[in-house]
C-alpha cells in the first residue's frame, strides 16, 4: 500500500515540475487569456496555448514521439502539410478581386516585405550581444515574422529552425493580434494629416475570367522565377481556383470551413507542442520577440513610405496609409488603415483599397519565404 | 560561420530577398494590367443572388414561412 | 482455364472461411442488427459491427497491417489519437452547467467508479477459473468498462490491453445501451417509494466566466495531482474550452460535428478490426461480458447508495435515483434517472439534476483511467 | 505474477483509485464552489438570440420572407 | 552578390525546366480549362490537373517522398485508403432503390463489363506495337478504365500498376466526362428507332427493409465468392447502409459530404502527382488513352446488345438504350440514356430505369476489379 | 511472359472474370428477387417531410420571420 501511494505520489505532477514548466502552462494560460479576454486571433492563440499547457504536464509526455502533440507535430508541421492545407484554405477565402482591380498597388505589399529582410539582418547582429547565437537559417526563421503571416512562418520555420517554431509562431500571431497597437502610431508618424485625408477612386468591377486566371498566372509566374516558393504559392493559388471556377463549389466551400478548421486545430496543439520549457525559455526567445517587434514595425514604415512615394507619384490619388497593410495580417491591417482613414476624415473609406496591399502582401511574404528557402535552407 | 560572414550573407539576402519580391511583383502587376486588358469586359450584373440549389434549406423556409404566413392570417382573423 | 478456374476457387471466401471467421460475422451481423433495430447505441456499433465483418473476411486481409482496417487501428487506436479526438468532441457537446450549479452533486459521480476498481480485482479472481488468464493489465483494461464511458475505454485497453480491445469497446457500447434495462431494477431494489419521489430544487444560474474557467480548473487540479489522467483529461477540457470561450465558435462547430463523426466512422472500423476471429474467440471474452454486466452494476448500486447517503446528509434535498447516473453513459443513465423519478411520481423531473453527477462520472472514469495507467501501464 | 500478488495489487489499486477519484472530485467541488463565490454573479439574460453574422444565411431568409409576405399581400389583394 | 544572383539564377525555373515538365504543366492546365470550361468531372480533373502543375515544377519536388503530394500519394493511394473512402461516401449517396424495383436489369450492368476485359486483351495485344510493353498487370489495371468508374480504377491501379496511375486515372474521367459523346452513335448504330421509343412502366415502391437489406446480402453474396472484391464493394455497402438504416444520419451525411469532399482534394492532388513528366511521357500513355476509348465503346456496345437480348426476351418491356447505363458513369450515363430516349419519343423519360443498370455497373466494374486483383495481383 | 503466354492468360482472364460478373450479379438477383418476396409489402407513405430536429435553424427561421411579420404588419398600419 505504502508503496503503491509512493508510486502514486512519483507520479503527481507535484512532485515532477520542473520550474520551466510551471512558468510556460502560466504562459499557456496567458496566451488563452488573451485569446479570450483581448481577442488576440483567438483561432490561433488559443489551441497554441493550450497546446502549450499540455506540452508542460510532466511524466504524461503528450509532446513526446508517442503523445498526440508529439504525433500530430511530426505528421502535420514536419512534413509542411499543416501549413499547406492552411493556405490552401486561405486561398479559397480570399478575394483578390481589389487587387486585380488595381494592380498598381501590389508594389506597396512588395515594399512591406522589406520588415523580413531588416530584421535577418538584425538577428544575425544580435550575436554580437553575448549569451544569442543565432545560425543563418535561425535568422531567416526569425525574419519571417515581418511576413505577419501565420502559416507561412510556421512553414519556414519549420524548416530552417523547428526548434525555434514555437516562440516563432507565438510571436507571429501575437504581433498579428497587436497591429491595432503597433502600427497606428507608425502610420502617423510618417504621414502628414493631408496625406491621410486623401480620398480614392472606386475600384472598377472585376470579370470573373479574369479572376479565375489570376491564380493560374501567380503560379506560372512563381514556377518560372521562384519554385522553392511554390508549395506554398501553389496551395493558395489551388484554393483561390476552387473558389473562383464556380463549378467546384463543395470543394471551395469544404476547404474553407471544415477542412481549414480541423487543420487549424491540429497545427495549434502541434504548435504548442514547441512551448516545452526545455526548448522555449531561452535568452533566444527573447531576442525573437524583440526581432518580431521590429520586423512588424520596419515592415509597417517601408509600407507606408513607399504609400507615400506612390502619393507624390500620382499625384495624390493614393492614400500613403494603405501601404501599412501590405505587411499581410490580413483582414487586420487592411481594417487599421480603415480606422486610421477615419480618423483623419470621418468620409474616407479606404477598407476596400487597403485589401489589395493586404493580400499582396501575403504573395510577397510567400515569395520572400521562397527566397529564404533557396539561398538558406 | 563567423558573425562577418553572416552578416555579409544577410547583406546579400536583403538585396536578393528585396529584388526578388520587387520583380515577381511588378511582373505581377503587368500581367494583371495585361490580362484585364486582353480579357473582354464583363458587365457588372452580379445577377439576382444565385441561390445553391443542392440545399435543402429552402423547402423548409418555405415551409415554416407559410404556417408564420398561415398563423398571422388566422391571427388577424381574415 | 482449369487452373484458372482452380485459382479463382481457392480465391472465394466458401474455400477459406474458418469456423471462427463464420461465427465472428454472424456476431457483427447481430451488432448492426441490435444497433438498428433495438436502437443499441448506433453510432458506434454500427461502424464495428461492420469492422467486425470485414475483419474476418478471409483471404482479404482488410485488419491486416496494410489492410484499411489495420491502417485504421495503427494510425488512430494505437497512437491514441482516435479517442482523444472523440474526447475533444465530447468536450465541445458537454454542457457543465448543471455540474457547476451543484457541484457537491460530483461526489455521485465519484461513488459510481467503485464499479471499475471493484471488477479490476472480480477481474483478478477469474484467474482462479482454469482457462482464464488475465494479467493485472488486461484486468485494468477489463474493470474499465465500469466506467461506462466508451472513448476512455478504448484508451485505456489500447494502451494496457490491445488484444482484448474488441471485446472491451463491444461490451462497453452494448452495456451503455442496455442502460435502460440494467439500472431500473438496482435502482428500485436499493432505494424506497418516498426517496424516489424526492424532488430537487431548481439549479442556479451559471454564469459565463465561471463556465470558462471550469475546463481550466480541472485540467489544473488534474496536472497538479494525476498527469497521467491528463491526455484524456486535457482533451476533454480543450473541447469545452472551444465551446464555452465563445470566441472559437467554427472551431468548437467542427470539433463537435465533422470531426468528431469522421473519427467515429474511423473509430468504429478501426475498433472492429480487434473483433477478427482468433483474438475475439477466446473464453476471455466471455470473462470480459461477466464482468462488465457486473462493473455496470456496482458502479450503478455505489452511485446509488451514495445518493442514499447525501439524501440522509442534506435531509431529502437529493434524490438518490441520480446516483445512478453516475456511472456516466452519458447522457443515457441521467434519462433513465429521471424515468425512474417520472414513475415514481410524474411531475418529478431528475434530468437536469441527473446531469450533473452524469458529467461528473466522465471525469470520474477518466481519473481513474489516469490511476490504471499510472500504476499498471 | 501468482494470483495472490495480483489479488495483493488489485486491492491496492481499488483502494489508490476510489482513494484518487475521491480526492480530485472533493478538491474539484472545493474549487467550483470557490470560483463561483469569487466570480461576480451574472443575470441570467441569455439576451436575444445572437445570430452569428458570419453566415451568408440571412439575407437569403430575408429575400425569401419579403417574397413570400409579398406574395401573401398581393393574395389579399391589398 | 554574383554568386548569390547565380544561386538565385540556378534556383529558378527557367534553369531547371525539362521539356516534359514543360509539357506536363501545359496538360494540367489543359485539363484544369476542360474542367472548367467544358464541365469535364471538374471535382476530380481539377485537382487532378493542379496536382499534375504542381509535380512537374523543377527543383520544388512536390510530387517527391518528403512534398506534399507524395506525402498523400503515399499515405492515401499506396495504402488504398483514399479510393475506399470515397466508396464510402458513393456508397452513402448512391440511392439503390431502381435496383431493387426491378433487378432483372441489373443483367446489363454485367454485360457492360465486357468492355474491362476486351480491352485486358487489347492492351496484351499491343505488345506486338513496337515500343509498347504491357506486362500482364499493367494491361489489368489499364482495362479496368472500362469500368468507368474513378474509385475502382484508382485502387486497382495502385495495387497492380502504380506508374501508369496517372495515365489510367486522367484516362477513366476523361472519358466519363465524354460519355456524353462516346456513347450516343454506338447506341444509336445498335439499336432501332423503335426499340429506342419503347416505353417502360413505372418502377414499384421499395420499402426500408428491403433497401436495409440489401447492402448486407451484397457483402455476404462478395464474402462467399469473390473476397478480394471485398474491400471496394464492402465501403460501398458500408456507405450504403450509414444511409439506409436511418439511425445515424450524422455519419451518412458526413461521410458523403465533408469527408468524401476532403478525401477528393487529397486523392486528387495525389493522383496528380503520377502525371509527372518522366512517368507520363511514354509510349504506353498513348496506349492507355486509345484502349481506354476501346473499352468505353465496347463496354457501351455489350450493354446494348444486353438490352436488345432482354428487349426481345421481355417482349419489348425493356428499352435496350438502358443498357449503355449499365458501364455505369454514375449518373452520366444513365442521362445520355436518357436523352437518346427522349430524342426517340419525347414522352419517353428512362432516367430512373437506367439508374437501376448504372448503379448496378458500380457492383459489376467492381466484381471484375476483384477478378483482376484475385488472379493477376 | 511472352506475348503468346500473355494472350492465353489473357483469354482466360475474359472467360473468368465475365462469369464471375455473371453469376455474381445473377445471384444478387435470384437474392433481391427473393428478398423482396420475404419482406412485407410496406406502404409506400414517405409520410410528411421529417425536419431534423437537432438542426438550431428554425428558432432562428421563426424569429427572423416573426420580425419580418411583425415589420408588415406595421407598416401596413395594423
Ligand atoms: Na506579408
Ligand atoms: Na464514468
Ligand atoms: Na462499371
Amino acid at each position: 500500500m505504502e508503496q503503491g501511494l509512493l508510486q502514486l505520489w512519483a507520479s503527481t505532477g507535484l512532485a515532477n515540475f520542473t520550474p520551466g514548466q510551471v512558468v510556460m502552462i502560466a504562459a499557456g494560460a496567458l496566451l488563452i487569456y488573451l485569446a479570450i479576454a483581448k481577442g488576440f486571433e483567438p483561432l490561433l492563440l488559443i489551441p497554441i496555448g493550450f497546446g502549450g499547457v499540455l506540452a508542460n504536464i510532466p511524466v504524461a509526455d503528450i509532446a513526446g514521439p508517442d503523445g498526440l502533440l508529439g504525433i500530430l507535430y511530426h505528421s502535420g508541421i514536419e512534413s509542411g502539410v499543416f501549413p499547406l492545407l492552411i493556405f490552401m484554405g486561405v486561398g479559397a477565402m480570399t478575394d483578390f478581386g481589389p487587387l486585380l482591380a488595381r494592380p498598381s498597388l501590389i508594389i506597396l505589399g512588395a515594399a512591406a516585405q522589406f520588415g523580413i529582410f531588416f530584421t535577418l539582418f538584425g538577428a544575425v547582429a544580435m550575436n554580437l550581444i553575448p549569451g544569442m547565437e543565432f545560425s543563418l537559417a535561425d535568422a531567416a526563421a526569425i525574419a519571417i515574422i515581418g511576413g505577419a503571416d501565420g502559416p507561412t512562418a510556421i512553414y519556414v520555420a519549420s524548416r530552417l529552425a523547428p526548434d525555434l517554431l514555437g516562440a516563432i509562431a507565438v510571436a507571429a500571431y501575437s504581433y498579428m493580434a497587436l497591429v491595432p497597437i503597433i502600427q497606428p502610431p507608425i502610420m502617423k508618424l510618417l504621414t502628414t494629416e493631408k496625406e491621410r485625408q486623401t480620398k480614392m477612386t472606386q475600384l472598377r468591377h472585376v470579370g470573373k475570367l479574369e479572376r479565375i486566371l489570376f491564380p493560374l498566372t501567380l503560379l506560372l509566374l512563381t514556377i518560372l522565377l521562384l519554385p522553392t516558393a511554390t508549395p506554398l504559392v501553389g496551395m493558395l493559388c489551388f484554393g483561390n481556383l476552387l473558389k473562383e471556377c464556380g463549378v467546384v463549389d463543395r470543394l471551395s466551400n469544404t476547404a474553407k470551413n471544415e477542412l481549414i478548421n480541423i487543420v487549424t486545430i491540429f497545427l495549434g496543439l502541434a504548435v504548442g507542442s514547441k512551448l516545452a520549457a526545455d526548448k522555449f525559455l531561452t535568452t533566444e526567445t527573447i531576442g525573437i520577440l524583440l526581432l518580431g517587434m521590429v520586423a512588424f514595425s520596419i515592415g509597417t514604415a517601408a509600407g507606408v513610405i513607399m504609400g507615400k512615394i506612390m502619393y507624390r507619384v500620382t499625384g495624390g490619388a493614393v492614400n500613403p496609409l494603405i501601404g501599412a497593410a501590405g505587411v499581410s495580417a490580413v483582414p487586420m491591417a487592411a481594417r487599421v488603415a480603415n480606422k486610421v482613414g477615419l480618423d483623419a476624415n470621418a468620409h474616407n473609406f479606404l477598407l476596400m483599397h487597403a485589401m489589395g496591399p493586404n493580400v499582396a502582401g501575403v504573395i510577397g511574404s510567400a515569395v520572400a519565404a521562397g527566397v529564404l528557402l533557396a539561398i538558406v535552407g | 560561420m563567423n558573425i562577418d560572414q553572416l552578416l555579409k550573407e544577410s547583406f546579400h539576402l536583403l538585396g536578393l530577398g528585396m529584388g526578388a519580391v520587387f520583380i515577381i511583383l511588378i511582373l505581377l502587376i503587368g500581367i494583371i494590367t495585361l490580362v484585364s486588358k486582353l480579357v473582354p469586359e464583363e458587365l457588372p450584373v452580379e445577377a439576382a443572388p444565385t441561390r445553391n440549389s443542392s440545399t435543402p434549406v429552402d423547402n423548409q423556409h418555405i415551409a415554416v414561412i407559410q404556417a408564420a404566413v398561415h398563423k398571422f392570417r388566422k391571427s388577424r382573423g381574415s
